[in-house]
């Protein structure tokens, strides 16, 4: 499987997107940066793993990318919730 | 050993997670630490089984659309990781809920205090004296139990 | 508090749009009109639908028309164009390097009565320019907005906010 | 001292490890009952997902006994975490949003769970991958309002043993034809198509409810205990 | 493709360091669902499709979910 | 066809960069939510859309994929922003506001 210049800018800028955001998780002065981060990342995730499936030419790896969408809201509403405890 | 070779990359994350693992649960004192180091080091483990028949170029060991890849991937220790993630779930769980119990029991999720604890409770169960711990109670920072005072100044 | 589940009943018409609903979704997932995937697919919404009905109450409030799939069709092109309006909107405020941004919450009010047709406002609000809905309480939905013109009150947010959206929605949903 | 011995400890792990790597051979290993498998699972068990014929098939025993394990650690926990008091507070509602959402994700999570479930034997996926999408749809409903009753304990419990008790026939069947424990019955049917396999999707099915139950009154029992302050 | 897994390799370790190092164990949770990111990528580009779903599905749903609970039933949300 | 898709691709792939940049420069929670939901949305929208253009038999995956993402994205970022609200952080506002 050969990659074409376009689908390299895409990959790399896709990384460099990627960066930001890990960036972000690591200096985020308090836990809803973090947990932003984390989301963002997550999604940047599954966009990675339909282009995953692309690149593997091989269309089983999609349900992949499906799951971790769905599931990994659920992760980000748990961790949003636990944060709401705090109001007292 | 070439940096951008794809194996050294993947060995190099399997190990890592096992260090990282492996050093959260030596060095942290604090429960949910440690269990957090555990998660890590099954997460490292798991990747390294996996790894073991790794081959670059097999595909998955799906038949799709009825055409056999020339080379598929091993699916026994995808089977036996499968189950082992699933088996860490319940681990989990179960940690979780003992960290629970933990804090009720002792008001605390810090080693050092409840191994203290625990053992004051079973010297007075026995009806003996406060056994010398093994570590110093200067070692303890600001947190210095007060009967443990008590008891050396009483005895 | 609000519980729907309790305070309306539901009526046929929406089991059978939960039904459609998942059989639409299973079709989709599966990606083939074969006749096991179709039958075993409509096993599967009958069975959720059957049991867990009463839960569905959130569908509530649609207007069933003959030409409700073409204000849908035309809320989603009026949709993904203001989202990529946003989409370049913030990226203009990302790239310039002073940042001009003047963040400030603002309250504004909706006429949509069903649940449905709020959170379909408030994920509106959201992917468009400039603007996050917070929270939803009653029909107030508390917006942040990133360039907040000065002087502005409930009125004139919810005209430059919300109106468009909720002409597209209100043909299709209560 | 103590953090010193254990960093000490740890490097001396990494240089262990570090020397290790000198000698393995990347990439080439010798383990070829994988190779065996999959030369021979497609007409044996007539799943086109190896991993599944791997779980379900050749090792439907320590599938079994996994299952036990998950009951185990369930129990416990729930006895460890104990009786919710009547009087302790309960935690807020969520939000608007939240809780539209969940009502409105609910159905759909149930159709994909059971999507990924009953398709473990063609696509990735399977028992425990739907088993666990299941139990996050159940869970997200009672995230955004705690202490609603979204389903009866009792009835989970019923459903829990029926599928394990499914599992555990299934097994029992293959005894009564003259095979061994937990062989494949029925038709093997066509390779790739929804209705073969024999009884494999039957016992992903069984695993995928228990599993889904098991997880969903695991996280009830968890959400149910007090917080403390 | 190899640098793509190299970076993800780089940013999954350094967040599993930071699950350790975070003072907020909520924040240590998010670096957690990280790391099962990164892991569920490696076990992809390891073609191992069931394997990366297990672990989307309990890595960043079900752990995250019982670790949330976990730490607002001991009444860790709060940075110390 | 390919090279249309793969100009989706990379116009996703630029919102993505363009997100996380936001993300990084933004002064403050809700600011920076905006940023890492908007254009992160519309980027991975449209890397699925490419994806459907270089491979057209998987559409009604991508198309399943694609509308958990457009549910889902706004629904965790009013989720995150009410849970910071809740737990007591101010919004950034500019100097020339004055604060109240």
């Amino acid at each position: 499987m050969t990659i074409s210049t376009l689908e390299f800018i895409a990959i790399a800028l896709l990384l460099v997107g990627m960066g930001f955001s890990a960036i972000r998780l690591f200096l985020g002065p308090t836990t809803p940066d973090r947990v932003v981060a984390a989301d963002t990342l997550s999604v940047i995730t599954t966009a990675g793993l339909a282009g995953m499936a692309a690149y593997f030419n091989n269309p089983i790896y999609l349900d992949i990318a499906l799951v971790y969408g769905t599931l990994a809201f659920v992760g980000t509403v748990a961790i949003a919730r636990a944060i709401e405890g705090n109001q007292k | 050993m070439d940096i951008l070779d794809i194996n050294t990359i993947l060995y190099s994350a399997a190990f890592g997670l096992m260090l990282i693992g492996i050093g959260g649960i030596v060095i942290s004192n604090h429960l949910m630490r440690i269990i957090f180091g555990i998660v890590l080091l099954e997460a490292g483990a798991n990747l390294l089984l996996l790894l073991s028949t790794y081959h670059e170029g097999a595909s998955a060991p799906i038949i799709v659309d009825g055409n056999v890849p020339a080379m598929m991937a091993d699916p026994v220790p995808q089977a036996l990781v499968l189950t082992a993630i699933v088996i860490g779930v319940g681990i989990l769980a179960l940690a979780l809920s003992l960290a629970i119990r933990v804090q009720r029991a002792y008001g605390t999720l810090d080693m050092r205090e409840v191994r203290l604890k625990l053992e004051q409770e079973i010297s007075a169960a026995a009806g003996i004296d406060m056994p010398s711990s093994s570590e110093k109670p200067a070692d303890i920072g600001e947190v210095p139990v007060n009967s443990v005072v008590q008891q050396e100044s009483g005895s | 508090m609000d519980h729907p589940q309790t305070t309306r009943t539901v009526s046929g018409a929406h089991y059978a749009f939960v039904f459609s609903i998942s059989l639409l979704l299973w079709v989709l997932l599966s990606g083939s009109l074969a006749w096991e995937e179709v039958a075993l697919g409509a096993f599967v919404s009958l069975m959720i639908t059957l049991l867990f009905g009463p839960r569905f109450t959130i569908y509530n409030g649609i207007k069933f028309s003959f030409m409700a799939p073409l204000y849908v069709l035309l809320y989603l092109v009026h949709f993904f164009r203001e989202l990529i309006k946003a989409n370049f909107e913030l990226a203009m405020r990302v790239l310039t390097p002073s940042l001009p941004i003047r963040p400030e919450m603002v309250e504004i009010k909706t006429t949509l009565e069903s649940p449905l047709g709020r959170m379909l406002l408030a994920n509106s609000i959201t992917l468009t320019p400039g603007t996050l809905s917070v929270d939803v309480t009653g029909d107030t939905i508390l917006v942040h907005w990133v360039y907040c013109p000065p002087g502005t009150d409930a009125k004139m947010a919810t005209d430059a906010i919300a109106a468009s959206f909720e002409r597209h929605i209100k043909r299709f949903l209560v | 001292m103590r953090r010193f011995t254990a960093a000490l400890f740890l490097l001396g792990l990494g240089v262990m490890i570090a020397a290790i790597y000198q000698h393995i051979d990347f990439g080439n290993t010798s383990v070829n009952a994988g190779q065996a498998i999959n030369a021979v699972a497609a007409q044996e068990t007539g799943a086109a997902n190896f991993v599944t014929s791997v779980v379900l098939a050749y090792r439907g025993i320590d599938t079994l006994l996994e299952l036990t394990i998950l009951f185990t650690a369930a129990m416990i926990g729930g006895m460890v975490l104990g009786r919710r008091r009547a009087d302790a507070p309960r935690d807020p509602d969520a939000g608007f949003i939240l809780r539209t959402g969940a009502d409105l994700l609910f159905p759909l999570l149930l159709v994909v769970g059971l999507y990924i479930i009953l398709h473990g034997h063609l696509t990735p996926g399977g028992g425990f991958q739907g088993g666990v999408i299941l139990a996050s749809a159940f869970f997200l409903p009672l995230l955004a309002r705690p202490g609603i009753t979204l389903i009866d304990q009792r009835i989970v419990s019923l459903v829990e043993g029926l599928a394990g008790a499914t599992f555990i026939l299934i097994g029992l069947l293959a005894m009564f034809d003259g095979k061994e424990f937990l062989t494949p019955l029925l038709d093997k049917g066509e390779l790739g198509a929804l209705i073969s396999a024999g009884s494999l999707p039957i016992l992903y099915l069984a695993v995928g409810i228990k599993v889904g139950s098991e997880l969903a009154g695991l996280l009830a029992h968890l959400a149910e205990a007090e917080a403390l302050d | 493709m190899e640098v793509v897994v190299l970076v993800v390799v780089i940013v999954m370790l350094l967040s599993a360091v930071a699950v350790l190092l975070f003072k907020d164990f909520l924040a240590a949770l998010a670096a957690m669902s990280v790391v099962s990111l990164g892991l569920s990528f490696l076990f992809v580009v390891a073609r191992a499709p069931d394997v990366a779903m297990t672990e989307a599905a309990i890595g960043a749903g079900l752990s995250s979910l019982l670790f949330a609970l976990a730490l607002r039933r001991l009444g860790l949300w709060r940075s110390q | 066809m390919n090279i249309i898709g793969d100009i989706f691709l990379v116009i996703g792939a630029l919102f993505i960069a363009v997100g996380g940049l936001g993300l990084l420069r933004m002064p403050d929670v809700y600011n920076r939510i905006h940023a890492g939901t908007k254009a992160v949305t519309l980027g991975s929208l449209s890397v699925l859309l490419g994806i459907a253009l270089l491979h057209p038999t998987w559409w009604p995956k991508l198309l399943v994929i694609a509308g958990f993402l457009l549910f889902t994205n706004p629904v965790a970022a009013s989720i995150i922003a009410r849970a910071a609200k809740i737990s007591g952080i101010k919004p950034w506002r500019t100097e020339e506001q004055g604060g109240e």
